[in-house]
């Protein structure tokens, strides 16, 4: 590992690498509004090893095609022209709910051991200390999905809980993916699989709030240059840094 | 039966404590147009419902028009975070926050649509928000004795809903994603539709196909050419960024009130009837 | 992963005792190549799901391939009157009308398309159909504690749909009449289109409106140009009014071999394989 | 009444301007397959009281123009051709559920007085004499449209029963329209509220099934020789004589 590159790095790229690779070819693969990082891993996945992967939006559009990828929506036009088909929202959740929707990403703000997410409220359910944004198509896919891959731009004691404060949903969490580590749900537990390059374990351990298990770590690899050009080209404008 | 009706008086048939369902996704086609007016108006203790809200929303609830949002996501997206109005006012408790997840927001609006009173939905069951709130309920299914959960109908008064184009009468097209804008036409007991521009029959009958809503579901059309600003029309018109960016943080009423202003002739057209 | 595959090996999945969804309605866009195909394999027990059928329940029946037919409405129409085979199968016990309203079928495919076991119906209380059938029940709306019917979801193991065009990854466009196709494309584990044509993928791309069953649904493609004949292709072919009138007149088994020979080489193109 | 011009009148013709004219302006109508007869009616009360009805079908076309009518079909592309919306079956089902369809045209094969519709067996359900097509659409659309129309070509004693072998449906029946007569539903009852001037009351006495009140009965007019032009325009081959 070379010093100076790993200053170059981003997390967010090293994000973007690890959730493409979670992804396989032929799988149909879902996200939501304000999911500029997702949807950046998604282009990568098909660009490089998962090329017949069916990328679905908000919008309908099926696999659109030379996206110019917008700061402040994942769920504009952009994602609706040039597509080969239109697959609309509603029907994106009757696939998940009849058990044929592959992957979904979907966010929250807090999430414990258990898997269990939280995206409603901070504090008490009828009378929050604050009022989170909601956990829009959560509550129905993370249970019917049969992968959710989850994604956070922070990790923090106050983000990764021994308890939620209120459970939104929990099911079928297949990796939480962060700047620091990637957790996967197995056993009933989230167990840190492995962390970024950026960190250390002792990083990932004092910024996670519930108690992990650190044997059998792997470090992510660094985006190699040429999936740092495909990033690149994708996404020129860099809006996969924007929730950083 | 002359369907075409200035904006004022589309709004002023909307009466306080309607059930309203609002078209358009986040910042996407959202009847921002009527949306001002209702506020002008200063309608009182509307019910909203909208699957994901954001400054349409937002505006409701800094002019007070709002009791309760039905929704799955109040937000506006990464760029301009949280829709800080809404969530002060829920936190606050002025306004009550009936959380749904997105799609039970289509069960709702899919029972009011086929004219039943719930509709069974997998995948929310486990979640908190079965038993903090009313509307869900767990019932047997009769032919399995499992349980499944219930999503409570709900059938607005009234939906706002903008067009690319529509007809005299309401036929209506719309390009580009359209959300969740043609349940909601079916859901609701009243559609006002504001719409890019009128079109004529002929162009209807052209392609048929086209037309998501048609015209005996239509209530009355108010023209509103950028009637969703400053939020997006799909294909057509971006985001006014330094609006959007004022509107949130510059919280002072006075503000608020240059806002409105600043689109009333937009919005309403020259002496209340816009002249198209 | 090819889709273009034969007539014979496309229904050669199907297993016997399978619940089959066909498309179209009445003598209109039924998948008769399709349906010939199955008569020729022999296949038995099959279960027919369609709102309003006619001959191709009737070709199916005749070929002692059903066991139960879920409808609303079986007959040819006015002109050509009775669905004779399918009527006297029934009558004389060979197999079993599972009698819907038209209605009732849709809710069923919309209970299977949303992953749920049933879904509500208004109307069909009223109605002797409920006591004698078991996938009808009556149960307690717990938001108003009245009595509602629900509609058992019926899930099919395959739906057989003839589209006008589609590309070679099964992208496929209707023109004219959808009638209850796509919901059942959403209602089924698996899709086997037979399509007029195969068009290129960047002709799908100029109309992505148009694609009503994304490809991503079909599991194979058979190109059957007239491959609803002797029914109708709306908009496109008539009804072969002879063929039919031939076929529901002369009752002998012979007669139904000449009947099912003579669109053989239509139906599975030269040497089993279509050279399109 | 001059008996030369009766021998040149068909009963489908009394019967399509007495449809015609139970049709309103601004309802909304549908009707499904098999129904040359009401769809014919339905155009006739467009083309002259009820320019603004809205003419609902199964294949979705709303108000198709210049039509060629089958006659082998009323659920062919000629009614989607040339329409000015498509509005599909699922979707007129919905209105009707929802209480927004005004007016339903239906049929069965056997009617008794307290307004009960068989169109499902003769003999017992489960090992019945005659299996029937079904009632279609029927069973939810009499309970939950304003105005069920029902018209039938065949009036006789085995129509018109004291009591259906089995109540596929009943509910919101306005009137049923057979080449004799028109009943009309009021008083939870099937009251016979006018005959054909092609018959007499004996006549419909004789071929009804169940007792009939003879009061206040009025005799329908002919069509007069405007509206049997436009009937001609409209229905070039006749198809509404395709049921008798």
């Amino acid at each position: 590992m070379v010093t100076n590159l790993l200053k170059e790095v981003h997390p967010a790229d090293i994000m973007v690498v690890t959730i493409a690779n979670l992804l396989e070819n032929e799988e149909k693969v879902f996200h939501g509004v304000s999911s500029q990082l997702p949807m950046v891993a998604i282009l990568l996945a098909k660009a490089t090893h998962a090329k017949d992967l069916t990328y679905l939006n908000i919008p309908g559009g099926v696999n659109p095609q030379s996206l110019q990828l917008s700061s402040y929506s994942s769920a504009g036009y952009e994602v609706y022209a040039n597509a080969e088909a239109i697959f609309p929202l509603e029907e994106v959740f009757d696939l998940s709910m009849r058990g044929e929707l592959d992957v979904a990403f979907l966010s929250g703000v807090q999430f414990d051991v258990h898997g269990n997410v939280n995206a409603s409220v901070i504090g008490s359910y009828t009378n929050p200390k604050v009022r989170l944004p909601g956990g829009a198509g959560s509550a129905v896919l993370i249970p019917t999905v049969k992968r959710a891959l989850i994604w956070r731009s922070k990790h923090d004691p106050r983000t990764f809980v021994e308890q939620v404060d209120f459970v939104t949903t929990k099911g079928n969490i297949d990796r939480i993916i962060t700047p620091l580590a990637v957790f996967k749900y197995q056993d009933e537990r989230l167990q840190l699989e492995s962390i970024s390059p950026l960190t250390s374990i002792e990083e990932v351990v004092r910024q996670t709030g519930f108690e992990i298990n650190t044997d059998h770590i792997t470090v992510l690899p660094l985006p190699t240059s040429e999936e740092m050009r495909i990033i690149q080209q994708i996404d020129k404008k860099g809006v996969r840094y924007k929730e950083f | 039966m002359k369907k075409i009706i200035s904006c004022s008086k589309a709004i002023a048939t909307i009466l306080d404590g309607s059930y309203l369902a609002i078209g358009g996704n986040v910042l996407h086609r959202a009847p921002m147009a009527l949306i001002r007016e209702i506020a002008r108006q200063k309608k009182r203790n509307l019910k909203l419902v909208k699957t994901a809200g954001a400054h349409d929303i937002d505006v409701l609830v800094r002019a007070k028009c709002v009791a309760s949002v039905d929704a799955g996501f109040i937000s506006y997206e990464t760029e301009y975070g949280l829709a800080t109005y809404y969530r002060k006012a829920v936190e606050s408790g002025e306004i009550k926050a009936n959380e749904h997840a997105c799609y039970t927001v289509i069960s709702a609006l899919n029972a009011a649509k086929i004219g039943v009173p719930f509709m069974p939905c997998r995948g929310i069951m486990i979640s908190d928000l079965v038993e903090a709130n009313d509307y869900f309920e767990k019932i047997m299914d009769p032919f399995s004795d499992e349980e499944i959960t219930v999503i409570k109908a709900i059938k607005p008064d009234v939906a706002i809903i903008h067009v690319n184009a529509c007809d005299e009468d309401g036929n209506a097209i719309i390009e580009g994603p359209n959300f969740e804008d043609v349940l909601m036409s079916r859901a609701s007991k009243r559609i006002i539709l504001s719409t890019e521009k009128i079109i004529s029959k002929a162009q209807v009958r052209l392609n048929p196909e086209k037309i998501v809503i048609p015209s005996f579901l239509v209530e009355s059309v108010v023209v509103s050419p950028r009637g969703c600003a400053p939020g997006s029309l799909p294909g057509k018109y971006e985001v006014e960024d330094t609006v959007i960016r004022n509107f949130l943080e510059k919280k002072d009423d006075m503000m608020f009130e240059e806002y409105l202003e600043a689109y009333r002739i937009q919005d309403q057209g020259k002496g209340g009837v816009f002249a198209w």
